[in-house]
């Protein structure tokens, strides 16, 4: 065949760039059908995110992003908040007394903040430069409370991977690609 | 010479290939030891775990009840609360509708409802007063409704009810209070509004958990959640006095916000109901701690350390519980949607309670 | 062209001078570079370690120190504490002078309440203060470990390229000319390769091959065959609370109910609340779970489970149980043990039996056959005899056959949920028609099997033998069982044996607590209350001994043949003749007879109790004993 | 038959409603007197999706200027310079993601998952280089790729590896391929990602086992050239075929060769075909055979590894997340594991019932069993294919750079004396000119 070919390069020319052009119109499809195949749910870029319903606050958040401090961090839902006196989000278990004494708190880099608002309600709001996404007042505040604190993946931080190595190791595949212009699942009451 | 600079480059290539075998076989262990699926779960210190498991442990000397009859499944997906007839019917609302069981557990009939029921309760003449998010509906016995009351607007959640002799207390989570009707349904006055001269503090309810009734002492009892309280006032509305304080300990109440439901014995006992480390236990009319009733153990499958396990889907669910005359004790399970039925044990090992 | 380019090639010849001195630097650059990231390097690992090995045990001492502050001090515990306290180790100084004031007022009046309360208030604050340092130190080492490994990832990179900046231009500089070896010779070179390149071929393709079929033959779950109706298996409380087996809970024969009825007469129908036909005989006895009553019959050609409701005393379901494969010949049984004298066993989701066939069936509730196979037809004097016991997912059985040398008797666990053998161990017995039982011995599960020479007990989990005293001989019948800390074990007409469960190994010699050889009977298990032990021989001689040291008595003589075991309810020992006559006596120091009652239906099984009723299983029927209401 | 009922099963409760309650009561927050108004929590929006489009222009010029650096300029330094750029803008700036070789499997998944759309951005930076590869030869590998780039960069002392060895390591870039698309399409995991070994430098950042690979390679690349490029990236197994019929190639040499011998061990990548010999008569015969008997092989080896890629499902399978939970779950409920994990716990804590997860676990198994067929059934293609290549006679009587191999670094050019003349010659005439 060799020989053949040496005869003739001129076939050999052509099947190739045949084979070129179809090879060409193969790739145009592909691209053509992963796009526009389904008009429906549109193509535009997504985003990972904790899908707050689903998460169970295991920790793995903290310890499998890809960045030595996660993207992952506390969030908390005002809307929802009881502002309680004794926050289970904040005191641990058994809290020795009631302060923000640190030996009383239950967040282990202090991330929470506790603030008097008035007569008997407290303000609690979060450090992010401090919170690390372990969730350990998620599991209490949705354990005795109303579940106001919850897990996000903060996209100032976030390297949007294209397989997010946490989504990876979740136990409960809370993780979800989002639209990126809605690339937040808030916790909110529907109440006006 | 030029021998020797062969020999150089060989022996270099060598060296080279070993190290190359040496660089793939770290890179193979690394592959395998690299763990992707979370498996290993997340390795963060013991300081970084969750668990009430240890709180939630109760001294067995303390548990004065025990599971008496098989639980009575309601066949809701979600119940919301439950109420003893005078005779002993035990009646529970879920879903959409209110089911009436006998305490064998024999299914005594439905009255299906246009909206969700929030709480019940059951006049001795056998009127059902219902209350929804925000307004009441009365039914007669037999079951047919007789009259809605007022809606109380869009703010109001209401989450207890209860009835004297001529009046009817409805518990208003949203508004933190408590609203008195008359039984045709007029409201006559509201109890335990923010009041300095009275000295009432007002209710603290972070969550839709806001419990009353009425003792026979007269007296109507409402907790005060956010101030883990019993308090009772006269149906006037002027605070008598009120007991229960935060303790992580059994004896008091645990959490942010608890009790979150209560009910009052033949006896003037009260058997309060708690949520996050689940507790059922039984309190003297003075507030003083006497014993548990169910502990998470009894009452959560897999025990306390469990309790906080359940991810937002069940978060913190709220037991509601009722008595009969015989003193028996009826805890609705929100997570399994089942009654439970408690009932004493033999007073002995009630005396050699000790009090940590 | 002059640029800085790798593998440039150029004539070193004429710009020697120049390109040497660059050529000095390069390397120095490359050198440093070098020396610099592995620094970073280490730094950084050193910095990764300190993070994964330190800290960790820092913050278990932070979290020690918050249960310290939480637990509450009594006085002489507050007290000794103050006296390690190091009044110069406290960083507040005036808490250390306030704390140095109560240490010197405290001797004049040591009882002085208040004064206590103020030192115990003051330890406090100090503890706290601790702990508050200890915490900010933490936090502020982890911060400075995240800043750290943050900065050294930078500075590694800058090492880096440094470093292959270097090299690459003293690679430049340190160009050989291509120096073409002597040409090869072209066309052998061509034709190995060729050869080469199919076999490194053919080495892949075995390698992923065999890889892949080695992986496939892993073995896996299959969810077709997932029986998802059912959640794991019971609960102790659960099993106590029915009869779930041969004699009861853990084989004992033992109920606890009080309610149990003293009275009936089955000719006149008092007492008793049904009365069904069981389509096939069995000599097995009836199992009670809930509101299930279960019972085996079969003869030659048929092996059935029977299913009945335990209130209305309707069959429910009945299920053939596979019968042996074609080919295998015949076995013959005595007609007085039958094909079904073995007792099925359920954990409350399935219920498992086993027949003189070797065949076993297991079934769930509502009657739904998970598996059936067969064990190999047994090879028995009699026919095979022994029941089968549950202990978690397994199903025990004790398929003791052949004579001891034959090697043919074994031990075997199926798997409840599949039936497949979990472990399967070799008994160095013959055939036997005693039944395992499994107790617990601190907190440790036992599988307690009797036979000639032995008293076996077994590990569950594996199947690894844990104990044996040799002390049985004969054809072994009754089976053990285990009250006051003692294995109870018999050897028909000859002896008693009670063992110690506690030991290792032989324990003939260290754990036989003591031996007794007056009137053991020959089939019948013996019953006890832990304190006393009631034995019943065939011939209806009652003995009861004492459980701690095994002394007799006394005897007394029914005048009557007895198959069924004895059974223990309440304070009240329930014994079922051959005739079907049911006699109720003292569970006491002497015999005194209680009640006698007639079923008029011969019965060779042992009946069963549960929550107030009794159901006895005569040669056609299956009754059902109670109190109505 | 009952796997058939499974799925169905699942398929149905899929699409009844989720019975699990929400978390949150529709519940009024305390009335504050002292005016306190509720903060709003910050939500810092993501990466703007111009910027997505941006680097795909970017992909594109980057692209076209290395095809002009590799077939017009033909001067390495260039092309380094070019890849440098690459590597920093592409690497070091975007974070090594997405990259085209990761593309591959958005958009087999998007094929597959009717829930996933794979945006355009990504399409592109998948498409573009292949196409430009259907013209230009791999000039995405030469000076685009970051991975090929920093791993080009390291090449300090390349050793020629025989090429016998090289066409047999190749082989697990098929296999990677092959699971790679396997796993994507079944919804699993994104293998490639998970497992380059580049990107966690790029990001300055990752777990330790990934950087002790990345480091691995970056320490053989040191002296075997590209290993990643040559016998691991899958999405260098196409570019091989494409640029197999592209239309201009790279040529060692500006015009004839002169067969100098020059280039022989130039390149550090083996891509250097060198003249063949007539074959010899007594050996011709014996090959025709040998070939006949392969093509027979071919159809042989095809079904038998598509056979053992189906009956490999219960392995692959554990690779999707809902499999591994149904496995932990089964062996849970039947008591043959202690404990439970977080996951069935998670499980568990949905009430969901058991039966649709194993009913949804079958129906991936199902899916993993026909995946299984298509990838075993490739690779065996490739293996046969493998076998067939070395005994086919081609003939070559100058040297040529390998169309399929070659990553146009352009080291070769250097080594040509023709190139060195013709380059002087330019000189001249610019100089004339001036």
């Amino acid at each position: 065949m060799s020989k053949h070919s040496e005869q003739t390069p001129g076939r050999r020319q052509i099947l190739i760039a045949a084979l070129r052009y179809g090879a060409l119109g193969l790739l145009g499809a592909t691209g053509g059908a992963a796009v526009f195949a389904r008009k429906k749910n549109n193509t535009q870029n997504t985003v990972w995110q904790i899908d707050p319903e689903i998460c169970i606050a295991c920790g793995n958040c903290a310890t499998y992003c890809v960045l030595e401090e996660s993207a992952v961090k506390c969030m908390h839902a005002y809307a929802v908040c009881g502002y309680c006196r004794i926050c289970f989000g904040f005191f641990g278990p058994e809290p020795a007394d009631i302060n923000e004494g640190a030996e009383n708190q239950l967040c282990p880099t202090g991330a929470i903040k506790r603030s008097f608002v008035e007569d008997p309600y407290y303000e609690y709001t979060i450090d992010e430069s401090l919170c690390m996404g372990c969730g350990k007042c998620v599991k209490g505040c949705s354990t005795f409370g109303n579940g106001a604190l919850y897990l996000q993946v903060r996209h100032d931080r976030c390297l949007n991977c294209n397989e997010c190595s946490i989504a990876a190791a979740c136990p409960s595949g809370a993780f979800k690609r989002v639209p990126a212009d809605k690339p937040y699942l808030l916790k909110r009451v529907d109440h006006v | 010479m030029k021998m020797n600079r062969r020999l150089a480059t060989a022996n270099t290539k060598i060296l080279i290939a070993g190290l190359i075998a040496v660089a793939i076989v770290v890179a193979v262990i690394a592959v395998v030891r690299f763990d992707t699926t979370g498996k290993k779960g997340s390795g963060l210190g013991q300081e970084f775990i969750y668990d009430v498991g240890e709180l939630g442990k109760i001294d067995p000397n303390l548990i004065l009840y025990k599971e008496s009859a098989p639980a009575i499944n309601t066949r809701f997906t979600k119940c919301r609360a439950i109420a003893l007839a005078p005779q002993g019917t035990i009646y529970v609302a879920g879903d959409k509708a209110i089911r009436k069981f006998d305490e064998s557990g024999n299914d005594l009939g439905e009255i299906k409802l246009a909206d969700a029921p929030m709480c019940l309760t059951i006049d001795t003449d056998g009127k059902i007063y219902i209350a929804m998010k925000n307004y009441v509906q009365v039914y007669g016995n037999p079951p047919k409704p007789l009259a809605t009351w007022q809606n109380l607007g869009s703010d109001a959640v209401l989450t207890s009810i209860a009835v004297s002799k001529n009046d009817v207390f409805v518990a208003d989570a949203g508004n933190r209070i408590v609203h008195r009707f008359d039984k045709t349904g007029k409201l006559s006055n509201r109890i335990g509004a923010r009041d300095k001269d009275k000295n009432i503090s007002g209710f603290v309810v972070p969550s839709p958990y806001f419990d009353l009734a009425v003792a026979r002492d007269g007296l109507l009892r409402v907790t005060n959640p956010g101030q883990h309280r019993i308090e009772a006032y006269t149906f006037d509305g002027d605070l008598e006095f009120w007991w229960g304080q935060f303790s992580a300990g059994v004896q008091g109440f645990c959490g942010c916000c608890n009790p979150v439901n209560f009910a009052i014995l033949q006896d003037e006992t009260f058997v309060t109901c708690e949520k996050g480390l689940i507790r059922v236990k039984i309190c003297d009319p003075e507030g003083a701690f006497v014993g548990v009733v169910a502990g998470p153990e009894q009452l959560v499958e897999g025990g306390p350390s469990r309790v906080s396990e359940f991810g937002p889907a069940s978060q913190a669910p709220g037991f509601d519980v009722a008595v009969n005359t015989s003193g028996r004790i009826f805890v609705l399970d929100t997570i399994k949607n089942v009654v439970r039925i408690f009932t004493r044990t033999s007073q002995k090992n009630n005396s050699d309670i000790t009090f940590p | 062209m002059k640029l800085a380019i790798d593998d440039t090639h150029k004539a070193p010849s004429g710009n020697n001078k120049v390109s040497s001195q660059w050529y000095h630097t390069a390397v120095a650059a490359a050198v440093i570079g070098s020396v610099f990231s592995l620094i970073v390097l280490e730094l950084m690992l050193f910095n990764y370690f300190q993070r994964t090995v330190a800290e960790p045990k820092r913050d278990d001492k932070l979290e020690e120190l918050k249960i310290q502050l939480r637990q509450s001090l009594n006085d002489q515990q507050l007290l000794s504490q103050l006296q390690e306290l190091d009044v110069k180790s406290i960083p507040d100084p005036n808490l250390a002078k306030q704390l140095n004031l109560l240490k010197s007022e405290f001797p004049a009046n040591p009882q002085d309440q208040q004064l206590l309360s103020k030192m115990r208030n003051v330890y406090r604050q100090i503890r706290q203060n601790r702990i508050r340092k200890l915490d900010l130190q933490i936090r502020q080492i982890r911060m400075r470990r995240w800043n750290f490994s943050h900065r050294g990832s930078y500075l590694l990179l800058g090492g880096v390229v440094v470093f292959l900046i270097g090299v690459k231009s003293a690679h430049r500089y340190k160009n050989k000319l291509p120096a073409p070896q002597p040409a090869p010779d072209r066309l052998n070179e061509q034709l190995r390769r060729a050869i080469y390149a199919r076999w490194t071929v053919t080495v892949g393709l075995t390698l992923l091959a065999s890889s892949a079929l080695f992986l496939a033959t892993r073995p896996w779950i299959d969810f077709t065959t997932a029986d998802t109706t059912i959640a794991s298996f019971p609960t102790m409380e659960e099993i106590k609370k029915n009869w779930p087996r041969f004699r009861g809970p853990g084989g004992l024969g033992i109920c606890a109910d009080t309610n149990v009825p003293a009275k009936w007469n089955g000719t006149t129908g008092e007492a008793i609340l049904w009365k069904t036909k069981v389509p096939l005989p069995g000599h097995n006895s009836p199992i009670v779970w809930n509101d299930r009553v279960f019972v085996t019959g079969a003869d030659p050609n048929t092996c059935e489970v029977f299913c009945f409701g335990a209130l209305s005393g309707r069959l429910l379901w009945n299920r053939p149980v596979k019968s042996t494969p074609q080919g295998a010949e015949p076995i013959d049984v005595m007609e007085d043990t039958g094909f079904a004298a073995s007792t099925a066993v359920t954990d409350g989701r399935r219920v498992c039996a086993i027949f003189a066939t070797g065949d076993v069936g297991c079934f769930n509730f509502e009657g739904k056959e998970l598996w059936t196979r067969n064990l190999g037809v047994p090879d028995s004097a009699y026919g095979y005899a022994s029941s089968v016991d549950m202990y978690r997912n397994l199903v025990i059985i004790q398929y003791d056959q052949g004579a001891a040398d034959d090697e043919i008797s074994k031990l075997i666990a199926l798997d409840t949920f599949t039936g497949r053998t979990v472990w399967e161990t070799k008994r160095p017995v013959p055939n036997s028609w005693s039944s395992p039982i499994v107790i617990e011995v601190a907190a440790q599960p036992q599988i307690i099997t009797c036979g000639d020479p032995c008293v076996i007990a077994y590990n569950p989990s594996n199947g690894t033998e844990i104990w044996r005293a040799k002390c049985l001989g004969g054809e072994i019948a009754p089976s053990p069982i285990y009250t006051a800390g003692l294995i109870i074990a018999i050897e028909p007409y000859a002896t008693m044996v009670a063992i110690r469960p506690d030991g290792k190994g032989d324990v003939t010699k260290t754990h036989i607590a003591w031996k007794a050889d007056e009137s053991t009977p020959d089939i019948s298990c013996p019953v006890s209350n832990g304190e006393f032990i009631f034995m019943l021989t065939t011939e209806g001689f009652l003995t009861c001994y004492k459980t701690a040291d095994g002394t007799k008595l006394w005897e007394h003589e029914l005048q009557k043949n007895f198959l069924a075991s004895p059974s223990l309810v309440g304070n009240r020992l329930y014994m079922l003749s051959e005739k079907g006559v049911m006699y109720i006596a003292e569970a006491g120091a002497e015999y005194k007879e209680l009640a006698k009652c007639q079923l008029g239906e011969e019965c060779y099984a042992s009946p069963a109790f549960m929550d107030g009723r009794i159901y006895i299983r005569a040669i056609k029927n299956l009754y059902c004993i109670g109190t109505t209401n | 038959m009952i796997r058939l009922a499974y799925i169905t099963i699942s398929v149905v409760l899929f699409l009844l409603p989720c019975t699990v309650a929400s978390a949150v009561e529709r519940f009024p927050p305390p009335d504050f007197e002292s005016g306190y108004v509720q903060p709003t929590p910050t939500t810092p929006g993501p990466r703007q999706t111009v910027y997505e489009y941006i680097d795909t222009i970017v992909l594109f010029v980057a692209l076209t200027i290395s095809s002009y650096l590799v077939l017009r300029t033909r001067k390495r330094w260039a092309i380094f310079v070019m890849m440098i750029f690459s590597l920093i803008y592409f690497g070091f700036w975007r974070k090594g993601c997405v990259c085209p070789i990761g593309a591959i499997q958005n958009v087999t998944l998007s094929f597959f998952d009717p829930g996933y759309a794979v945006p355009i951005t990504i399409t592109l930076f998948f498409l573009l280089p292949l196409i430009f590869t259907l013209f230009f030869a791999r000039s995405f590998c030469a000076a685009v790729c970051p991975l090929g780039a920093i791993q080009d960069l390291v090449l300090l002392r390349p050793i020629s590896l025989p090429q016998w060895l090289e066409s047999g390591l190749r082989l697990f870039a098929y296999v990677y391929l092959a699971a790679a698309v396997l796993f994507a399409a079944t919804g699993s995991a994104f293998i490639i990602c998970r497992y380059d070994p580049f990107v966690s430098f790029f990001r300055l950042n990752g777990s330790l086992n990934i950087l002790i690979l990345g480091a691995c390679f970056l320490f053989i690349s040191m002296f075997i050239g590209r290993p990643y490029c040559r016998f691991i990236c899958p999405y260098g197994v196409i570019l091989r075929q494409l640029s197999r019929i592209s239309k201009w190639k790279v040529a060692i040499t500006p015009d004839d060769c002169i067969k100098c011998r020059l280039c022989e061990d130039s390149c550090p990548f083996g891509a250097i075909k060198i003249p063949t010999e007539d074959w010899p008569a007594h050996d011709y015969n014996k090959s025709k055979r040998r070939l006949v008997f392969l093509i027979i092989l071919l159809p042989i080896l095809v079904l038998s590894f598509g056979w053992i890629g189906s009956i490999l499902q219960p392995v692959t399978s554990r690779v999707h997340a809902t499999v591994r939970l149904a496995d932990r779950i089964y062996l849970e409920e039947t008591g043959q594991a202690e404990g439970t994990t977080d996951a069935s716990d998670a499980f568990r804590a949905t009430g969901k019932d058991i039966k649709v997860l194993y009913a949804e676990a079958l129906a991936i198994q199902a899916r993993f069993g026909l995946g299984g067929w298509l990838a075993g059934g490739f690779i065996g293609l490739v293996i046969a294919l493998k076998l067939i290549g070395p005994s086919l006679r081609r003939h070559r009587s100058d040297y040529e750079a390998d169309r399929a191999g070659c990553l146009a670094c352009g080291r070769c050019f250097e080594y040509c004396p023709k190139e060195h003349s013709k380059r002087k010659q330019a000189k001249e005439t610019m100089s004339e000119s001036r």
